[in-house]
């Protein structure tokens, strides 16, 4: 899947909201890429937007390509795009609580797209859905089918949303920060599933998630996202090991450090930009500690430094100097 | 007045076509649809005092004798109607004898004997069966069989009108096979037979829906084989008086409506879709005015309203009584309310001709200066607020009646009269089942009279008003010892009127009794204890293909229905 | 922290059941055990840190140490007073000296008042300032959490969730308490967000001298945060040590789960990192397992942890562990 | 779920008690009185008497008690003895409740509305609820388009214009003008061939579409809100992932959680339809339980108003309870112990 | 709270004084049902106040030679049965129809609120006042109305005079029946609100339970509250409109729409004219009314405030 220059908008009373301004991505083959970013980074809206899920409007997407396949995904038409959703590419959502349907049974809405898109008779449906449910991991699958989802826990219901973004064996599965209400426990229950599944099935994976902690231990690459643009972009080890944009490192630094030392934490300071207006400078120029006048005037492009690491700064880190003489 | 002229020719007219159809087989012009806008909710007329469940039962139940459209008693199960003259009434009018016709049947098949016609009045005399004609039968000591076909009524007192008993469709005759294990306290269980009564008349019920509607069929028994013409009637009840003048005038859904209590621009209005038509007939009704001539204040307590709280503030004076009678305008109001069914009238005792007074005839045409001297003089001056006073009492009178919208125009109406001659006027009125109803606790009631004037019509049944004058003698005023029972709303109290009362009730000859009962009459409108205001007539519609019917005013409506065509 | 300082706050034997009602006569059938016998205390001045995953009852718990609800069994000595005991009056007057800051930044402001009237709304109940101290004072605590004074005269939703949880600190602030039970205080909040706010409430503790009661998920921050830790599991104490302690050498089995399944930002220890997956899910609190609470997910359980509730028993330096075959 | 039911079946007996007794007090202190309506020719005395046949001369808690028997024994031993053919002992000397005015059983009066009013006023909430819920979807999943804002500015008006004023606006124009339907009801009507159904349905259609328009105007409204609330959620977005059509998402996914509310409102309404609609069927001479209350009030024919408000109430807390179990059935998530 | 962009559009202009009434009014501007319903309604309350003046014929003067009329100048409804001219009669019935629907739908409002404020805060009571509030609404309503009028009818009339008193008590009646719902609702909402932290925080500091109420619970009520005051003006006027129809509204010389409806209702072929002001303007109300409640309710709807 290759993702170029994706914009998306909302129209509100306020006026327009540029949630995401021109995105850029790929998707290789059977990889797992992270999408980490805060909130209101628009990490979130970038993964609705390839599919079309935001209500539009207010949600208007603007410009951009989503190819998959040969095809742009944007100019699909609705029909065709159905096939994708749930097809081709599984989605699993946050709140396992109200992303299932509270007055279905869960084998319902497992056989769903099963029925919809490989047009299984409702036997072989059941069949499959109850090989998903044990592919999860739940206990008893063949019983819990006909159970409700206010029956099964938080890491459960979260399990039931895999097995239907895995119903027809997708080629990508979109996980919009699957662990961030769970518990800890639950969280490394349902990492492991997905590194167990991976290796499995082999699907490639977009991640999207807050946490540092639990992108490092999964992902493939790494893309760090800020006030709707992409601010870098690295291997996993290489993000973790070099981080070039000052917003990354900040985040890494704001972690309280593993030993829990007595000092205090490095903060960023200020807020979340609000993305009302069209950007013209750098979105984390007011919260940079290197920011100089080329930030507040221009916003910097996403720029190869080396091998597969991409960054969007006019400072260099490193040097401690700006990047580009202007 | 010519609108009503024509009316009445038209239904003679009708009528004179009818004669000569009249002659049809039994059964041959098809059902007969009869719209009451009150549903009828019993057919047992003995208990129920509802119009609506006498005239539906009328067309089952027959009396001795009934009234005529034109007064008249015409026998009905009698052979002829007794008089001292043919014997049948004694000359002490203690006791009237019937002789019942011979070879009538009961719808069942058996025979109508003059047992049936005692069973009757055992009936309706139980003490514990609150008989609604129990008033037909006051004064009655026995009634006995002579023999199968004579029935004699005997009286504990000489009764000049010995009527009372089985004339009318309200004291008929019941079948005592039917009625036998229903007397006294057990009259309310026979709903079988309270529902479905075997009568003598022309038709028998086939279905019977309580507050609905009732489907007769013919009764192959009737004692005329060529009568009823129709094989079905249905009479259906309930929506309101202008829905059912619609069905009939507009619509041709039904063939009869009955008290159509409607603004008469409708009526007309729908007259002209040319299916049907309006007829009315007056009876005895009075729309009148009562004056309360005792003090109605509530900061009097118990005795509000009573003559030992002692007179009216203002309305004790006649001068005051006069003048608001004065300012009337009688005829806006028919006009306003009634149309066709009201006449203009100066009497609580229009009808029937012989009893009417033309003494205050002078009333029929409004007055205002008239009025506004009298008050002058009698020194109720207008104060600033255009209301007349006089020694701090003003004229502001709270005027009641029960609730219906003409009943509310003629308040109105009346309110914005009296205002032309500084009288104010606040209007109420009352739901009627309160007004009307004795419930001693409420304090609405037309008897407690807790007003300064309230507005009601009054009637009496039959032809006879000894009765009806009655009402306003001194023992008849509702007081709390009475339990505010009694008839003389205004507490007139005269012994002039009361020797007049007992005298009437002692006189046999229809000269005196009529010229006893004008005088009476004048006496209360030249004291203005009562101010009446319309003579209010019967209106009901029939369609256009109904025949030989006529509209009666002093009986069931449906009394002769027997008699009616297609 | 002061090394020996004196003891603030106590808790013993501290139990919160909800009853279940049940049948056609509405009778008591059982009760979830929220909190089901805690023992610990916190010195003044120290900052004891309540970890546990949700349902474990460590909201129930620090609500219950201001007596937000009443306590089914057990007593929370407050400078040797059991406010357990106390009657209406007596415990608003103790009140002031103990506050709380809340999770939901969102929730704990109510949004159709000012941030002044928030803030000020301790003063106007424990306080007889005039309006206008009221206002100085309320000024000057929303500049000692880091906001613009001007900002008195907005409306809650018009700020960030960081920018609101000061104002909730600000609130907490007012009365100058000696003790705040901090419940989840960041964990609303984004990453950038939490690090301000941690410092802030360090910050405040140094400043004013308070004890914290700080409950959180989040074991890294706790262990940033605190002096001791404890671990709640299932409506108990399973462990409780001194932080270093806790975190180099856990005892209890759940804790050393909860402590591998953190993840850490670092690819490189995560690869080689040994995580010890629990199975299956927290039992109800209304129904708890027999024996050991733990048992029915413990990996080392063996057949006396079925049978047995473990002893709350001294291990260490200064901890307190819940296990029968812990050392 | 079945202890829940119980439980509130239960308390249900002391509501019931306490609204028997406050309905039974309301009508007694009521001033208006059965002999009212009759003719004024009727003397006083007389009235006095009918008072005391129909039972009002003994002191108010004796009538209570004998109504309470009549109607919570009486009536219902005679109904199994009708229904079942056999007689209990002593059958005769049980008295039922009997009407002022019909000086008949009171149920059996009901029992005979019973028919019509279920028909005409039931059918007018079923056609009502036909209609509501597909406009109610569509208006709120085109929220503020066309569709939406007529079908508000209809179901506005038909909730603000009262049936008094439309049921003779229809007699006038589809009675008298066009001639196509009868202004009158006829209750007698027997259906039993084509021609007869026939005539049935022109009856029904012009009370039946008073009423419905009045009733698809509430339940529409709702519908709408509980529409929107539903199309929010998260899982319609789980359902648009998982490729499902708009068809399969709206009108599986979303209606069937918003139905729930609905549903409930629905059951909540039902004993309005035993309550008969009162205005409409005075205009069509529907003769249905709404008529018979209103006859019984206006002539104070209170054992009739007593049982049928009573009757009311019952049903009332019946559809309640069903209400609140049909939620439980609906919604897997609510669980009543 | 991922896809939260949306939310910080909140901290938008922080320099800018804004106040959760001002965003609740600048969202009801932007709805133009809402707008639409305000300027009616607010021209017929202007009309109906201020008309008198302008019209000043006497709503009760009867004069019964220009019956039946058709708009003329001098009458710019026409007149009914009686000579009452339509234009006055519907200005003065105005006056008491909006009174009584503003007033009843008051009192229902306080009681509601009341009730379910009480209810959802103090568990003691809740179970009495909830079934008090099952019991009001199994009981049935016209028996009940009947009594009420013919009880009280007298003492207030001999205290506020024959039409105040009656409008009292019909503003009473009307209030007493129709809070049951308000109350409902209103609970569910305490009991939620009662769970809010903010809530909690307010105990933690110690504030009294009625403080409490008035300061926490009570503004936070008040958006489903406002939306149960539009429709009740609505249903006060339809509710008195039946009471006219049954004969227990106001005294006949006193016209309000409902009653003008329903007497004009007999005249709808002879004067159609005549039914045609009341009806459409109850509809023109009701309609107003209920839009005005539609678009506070999407204001106050944070979910669209956001868009």
């Amino acid at each position: 899947m290759d993702v170029t220059d994706l914009r998306t908008v909302f129209h509100t009373q306020d006026g327009v909201v540029h949630a995401v301004n021109g995105i850029s991505f790929h998707l290789e083959e059977g990889e797992l890429l992270s999408v980490v970013g805060e909130s209101g980074s628009g990490k979130s809206v970038t993964m609705m937007s390839l599919l079309k899920l935001l209500p539009i409007p207010p949600a208007e997407i603007a410009s951009g390509t989503v190819m998959f396949d040969g095809k742009d995904l944007l100019q699909m038409e609705l029909e065709e795009l159905r096939e994708i959703r749930g097809g081709k590419i599984g989605f699993i959502f946050q709140d396992p609580m109200t992303s299932l349907n509270p007055v279905f049974n869960v084998g319902f809405q497992i056989m769903e797209p099963l029925k919809e898109h490989l047009g299984l008779s409702k036997k072989e449906a059941r069949k499959r859905a109850i090989e998903l449910l044990e592919l999860v991991g739940i206990p008893g699958a063949a019983d819990r089918l006909d159970d409700f989802p206010h029956q099964f826990s938080g890491g459960m219901r979260q399990r039931v949303m895999i097995a239907i973004a895995l119903a027809c064996d997708p080629q990508i599965l979109i996980a919009d920060e699957p662990t961030t209400a769970l518990d800890v426990t639950i969280q490394a229950q349902i990492l492991e599933l997905i590194k167990d599944l991976r290796k499995k099935l082999g699907m490639a994976i977009v991640w999207i998630t807050h946490d540092l902690g639990v992108a490092a231990g999964i992902s493939d690459r790494i893309v760090v996202m800020y006030g709707g643009f992409v601010v870098e972009h690295a291997k996993v080890d290489d993000l973790y090991k070099r981080p070039l944009h000052p917003y990354t490192r900040a985040l890494l630094a704001t972690l309280p450090s593993e030993d829990g030392g007595e000092e205090r934490l490095k903060s960023i300071r200020g807020t979340p930009p609000n993305l009302g207006a069209a950007p013209t400078s750098c979105p984390f120029a007011p919260r940079c500690e290197h920011a100089f006048d080329r930030c507040h005037k221009e916003n910097p492009a996403l720029e190869r430094i080396e091998g597969v690491h991409d960054v969007a700064c006019w400072w260099d880190v490193e040097k401690e100097a700006p990047r580009h003489a202007s | 007045m010519r609108k009503l002229k024509t009316l009445v020719l038209a239904t003679a007219a009708a009528s004179c076509f009818a004669a000569t159809a009249a002659q049809a087989e039994r059964g041959s012009a098809g059902q007969l649809n009869i719209v009451y806008w009150q549903a009828a909710s019993i057919l047992n007329p003995f208990l129920s005092g509802g119009t609506k469940d006498i005239d539906a039962s009328s067309l089952i139940l027959e009396p001795l004798a009934n009234y005529r459209p034109d007064g008249s008693m015409d026998p009905t199960l009698a052979e002829e109607i007794p008089t001292v003259e043919n014997g049948g009434v004694a000359a002490d009018l203690r006791s009237i004898t019937w002789k019942l016709k011979k070879g009538v049947t009961w719808s069942d098949g058996s025979a109508f004997t003059a047992n049936d016609v005692v069973f009757s009045a055992n009936y309706c005399m139980h003490p514990e069966g609150g008989c609604n004609a129990a008033s037909n039968f006051a004064d009655v000591e026995s009634v006995e069989a002579l023999d199968d076909h004579t029935v004699r009524v005997n009286f504990s007192v000489a009764k000049p009108f010995p009527y009372g008993p089985f004339v009318g469709a309200t004291s008929p005759v019941i079948q005592e096979a039917q009625f036998k294990d229903c007397m006294g306290a057990k009259a309310p269980e026979c709903s079988e037979a309270n529902f479905g009564p075997i009568g003598t008349g022309p038709f028998k019920v086939n279905e019977f829906r309580a507050n609905d509607v009732i489907t007769y069929t013919a009764n192959e028994n009737y004692r005329d084989p060529n009568q009823p013409a129709f094989a079905t009637a249905v009479f259906k009840g309930g929506g309101d008086a202008a829905s059912a003048a619609r069905s009939v005038l507009e619509t041709g859904e039904f063939d009869y409506a009955w008290n159509l209590q409607v603004e008469p621009e409708i009526l007309s209005q729908m007259e002209a879709a040319g299916k049907g038509k309006v007829v009315s007939a007056f009876g005895t009704s009075v729309e009148r005015l009562m004056v309360q001539l005792t003090n109605p204040d509530p900061a009097l307590g118990d005795l509000r309203g009573t003559v030992e709280g002692g007179p009216h503030p203002f309305l004790s004076d006649i001068n005051v009584r006069k003048a608001l009678s004065l300012a009337i305008d009688r005829q806006i109001l028919v006009d306003a309310g009634y149309g066709p069914a009201g006449q203009v009238t100066c009497n609580v005792l229009p009808a029937p001709a012989i009893y009417a007074s033309t003494a205050n005839d002078a009333c029929k045409t409004q007055d205002i200066d008239a009025a506004n001297k009298l008050l002058d003089d009698a020194g109720w001056a207008k104060g600033g607020d255009g209301i007349r006073a006089k020694d701090g009492v003003r004229l502001s009178i709270l005027y009641q009646t029960s609730t219906n919208s003409v009943r509310q125009g003629t308040q109105a109406l009346i309110k914005q009269m009296w205002s032309q001659i500084g009288v104010e006027t606040e209007l109420r009125n009352i739901d009627a089942a309160v007004f009307f109803g004795g419930d001693q606790s409420s304090p609405d009631t037309f008897q407690k009279f807790f007003a300064d004037i309230e507005m009601y019509t009054n009637n009496f049944d039959g032809t006879d008003p000894e009765a009806y004058m009655g009402n306003w003698v001194c023992s008849e005023i509702p007081s709390p010892a009475n339990q505010w029972i009694g008839n003389n709303m205004p507490r007139f109290c005269s012994e002039e009127y009361d020797a007049l009362s007992k005298e009437m009730a002692q006189t046999a000859s229809l000269e005196d009794r009529a010229a006893m009962a004008k005088k009476m009459n004048d006496m209360l409108m030249q004291e203005y204890v009562m101010i009446p205001l319309i003579h209010r007539g019967r209106v009901s519609a029939h369609s256009n293909k109904l025949g030989n019917v006529e509209l009666n005013p002093w009986d069931s409506e449906l009394a002769y229905a027997e008699e009616w065509t297609r | 922290m002061p090394a020996n300082a004196e003891t603030l706050v106590r808790a013993e034997n501290l139990k919160v059941h909800f009853p279940i009602y049940s049948g056609i006569f509405r009778r008591q059938v059982g009760s979830v055990k929220a909190v089901d016998g805690l023992n610990f205390e916190i010195k003044r001045g120290e900052t004891l840190g309540l970890v546990g995953e949700s349902g474990c009852g460590k909201s129930t718990a620090g609500r219950a140490m201001l007596r937000l609800y009443e306590l089914t069994d057990g007593r929370i000595d407050f400078e040797g007073v059991d406010i357990a005991g106390l009657n209406k009056g007596d415990l608003r007057d103790i009140r002031p000296r103990m506050q709380m800051i809340f999770q939901d930044p969102q929730a704990c402001l109510n949004p159709r008042m000012t941030v002044g009237d928030i803030i000020a709304e301790p003063l106007i109940e424990h306080t007889k300032m005039s309006s206008k101290e009221q206002r100085e004072k309320v000024k000057s605590l929303l500049e000692s959490v880091g906001m613009n004074p001007d900002f008195v005269n907005r409306y809650p939703h018009e700020f960030s969730g960081g920018q609101r949880q000061r104002i909730g600190i600000a609130r907490a602030l007012a009365l100058e308490p000696d003790f705040i039970v901090c419940d989840e205080p960041i964990a609303a909040l984004d990453v950038s967000i939490q690090a301000q706010v941690v410092n802030l409430l360090q910050d405040i503790q140094e400043r004013m001298g308070l004890t914290y009661l700080f409950i959180s998920h989040d074991l890294s921050m706790v262990r940033h945060i605190a002096d001791r830790v404890a671990v709640m599991y299932l409506g108990r104490i399973v462990e409780l040590a001194p932080k270093e302690q806790l975190y180099k050498d856990p005892k209890h089995p759940y804790t050393k789960a909860l402590l591998s399944a953190v993840p850490v930002p670092d690819p490189e220890v995560e690869k080689t990192r040994e995580h010890i997956v629990l199975q299956g899910d927290v039992p109800s609190p209304a129904n708890p397992p027999k024996g050991c609470r733990f048992s029915t997910r413990c990996p080392v359980a063996k057949d006396k942890c079925f049978v047995d509730d473990p002893e709350w028993r001294k291990i260490g330096d200064g901890g307190f562990v819940a296990c029968h075959y812990a050392e | 779920m079945l202890n829940y039911t119980l439980r509130r079946l239960l308390f249900a007996i002391p509501t019931l008690i306490v609204i028997s007794f406050i309905i039974f007090a309301i009508l007694a202190l009521a001033p208006s009185d059965p002999t009212g309506n009759l003719p004024l020719t009727i003397p006083a005395e007389v009235r006095e008497k009918i008072r005391i046949a129909l039972g009002l001369g003994e002191p108010l808690p004796i009538r209570y008690l004998k109504w309470l028997q009549q109607f919570f024994i009486n009536e219902p031993l005679h109904a199994i003895e009708q229904m079942f053919g056999f007689s209990f002992g002593g059958g005769e000397a049980r008295t039922r409740v009997v009407s002022f005015a019909t000086r008949g059983p009171v149920m059996d009066t009901i029992m005979e509305r019973m028919p019509q009013t279920l028909w005409v006023v039931g059918l007018s909430y079923v056609v009502g609820i036909l209609i509501a819920v597909p406009i109610g979807v569509i208006s709120a999943y085109k929220q503020y388009s066309w569709f939406d804002q007529v079908g508000t500015f209809v179901s506005m008006v038909g909730f603000s214009v009262p049936t008094f004023f439309t049921g003779p606006l229809l007699i006038v124009i589809f009675s008298v003008q066009l001639g196509w339907f009868p202004s009158v009801y006829d209750t007698t009507l027997e259906v039993n061939s084509l021609g007869t159904f026939w005539q049935q349905i022109k009856q029904m259609i012009m009370p039946v579409t008073v009423l419905a328009f009045y009733n698809a105007a509430q339940i529409s409204r709702f519908m709408r809100a509980s529409m929107l609330d539903n199309l929010s959620q998260d899982y319609v977005r789980t359902a648009r992932a998982k490729g499902m059509s708009e068809k399969v998402v709206i009108l599986t996914h979303v209606l069937r959680n918003s139905l729930i509310p609905v549903v409930t409102v629905i059951a909540l309404g039902i004993p309005t339809i035993f309550s008969g609609a009162i205005i409409t069927e005075q205009i069509f001479r529907v003769n249905g339980l709404g008529q018979l209350l209103i006859i019984g009030i206006q002539g104070a024919d209170i054992p009739m108003v007593q049982t049928l408000t009573f009757m009311f109430a019952v049903l009332i807390v019946l559809f309640n309870l069903i209400a609140d179990i049909v939620y439980g059935l609906l919604d897997p998530r609510i669980r009543y112990d | 709270m991922t896809d939260q962009a949306v939310s910080t559009a909140d901290t938008t202009k922080l320099g800018a004084q804004r106040t959760l009434w001002g965003d609740v009014w600048r969202q009801f501007v932007q709805h133009k049902g809402g707008v639409a319903g305000t300027i009616v309604f607010m021209t017929i309350v202007l009309v109906v106040v201020f008309g008198p003046f302008i019209h000043t014929v006497d709503p009760q003067f009867l004069d019964i030679r220009n019956k039946n009329l058709g708009p003329t100048f001098a009458h710019p409804m026409g007149t009914d049965n009686l000579g009452r001219d339509m234009f006055a009669q519907i200005l003065a019935g105005g006056r008491i129809t909006l009174a009584v629907g503003i007033l009843a739908m008051g009192l229902s409002l306080v009681l509601g609120t009341l009730v379910g404020v009480v209810a959802g805060f103090f568990k003691k009571l809740d179970g009495i006042l909830m079934r008090t509030t099952d019991l009001f609404l199994a009981l049935p309503l016209l028996p009940l109305l009947l009594v009420i009028i013919m009880l009280f009818r007298d003492p207030l009339r001999q205290a506020f005079g024959p039409e105040m008193g009656i409008f009292m008590l019909i503003v009473f009646v009307i209030g007493i029946t129709s809070w049951m719902n308000t109350a409902r609702i209103v609970r569910g909402e305490v009991l939620a609100l009662k769970e809010r932290e903010f809530v909690l925080a307010a105990r933690s500091i110690g504030t009294k339970s009625w403080t409490t109420i008035w300061r926490h619970i009570f503004p936070n009520v008040l958006s489903p509250v406002m939306v149960s005051a539009t429709l009740g003006i609505a249903n006060a006027i339809i509710t008195e409109s039946a009471l006219s129809f049954l004969g227990l509204g106001f005294p006949s010389d006193f016209p309000t729409w409902g009653r003008l409806l329903f007497d004009g209702t007999s005249f709808m072929t002879v004067t159609p004219i005549r039914v045609v002001w009341p009806g459409v303007m109850i509809s023109l109300v009701v309609l107003s009314i209920n839009y005005i409640g539609d678009g506070v309710r999407d204001a106050l709807d944070p979910r669209i405030r956001g868009r």
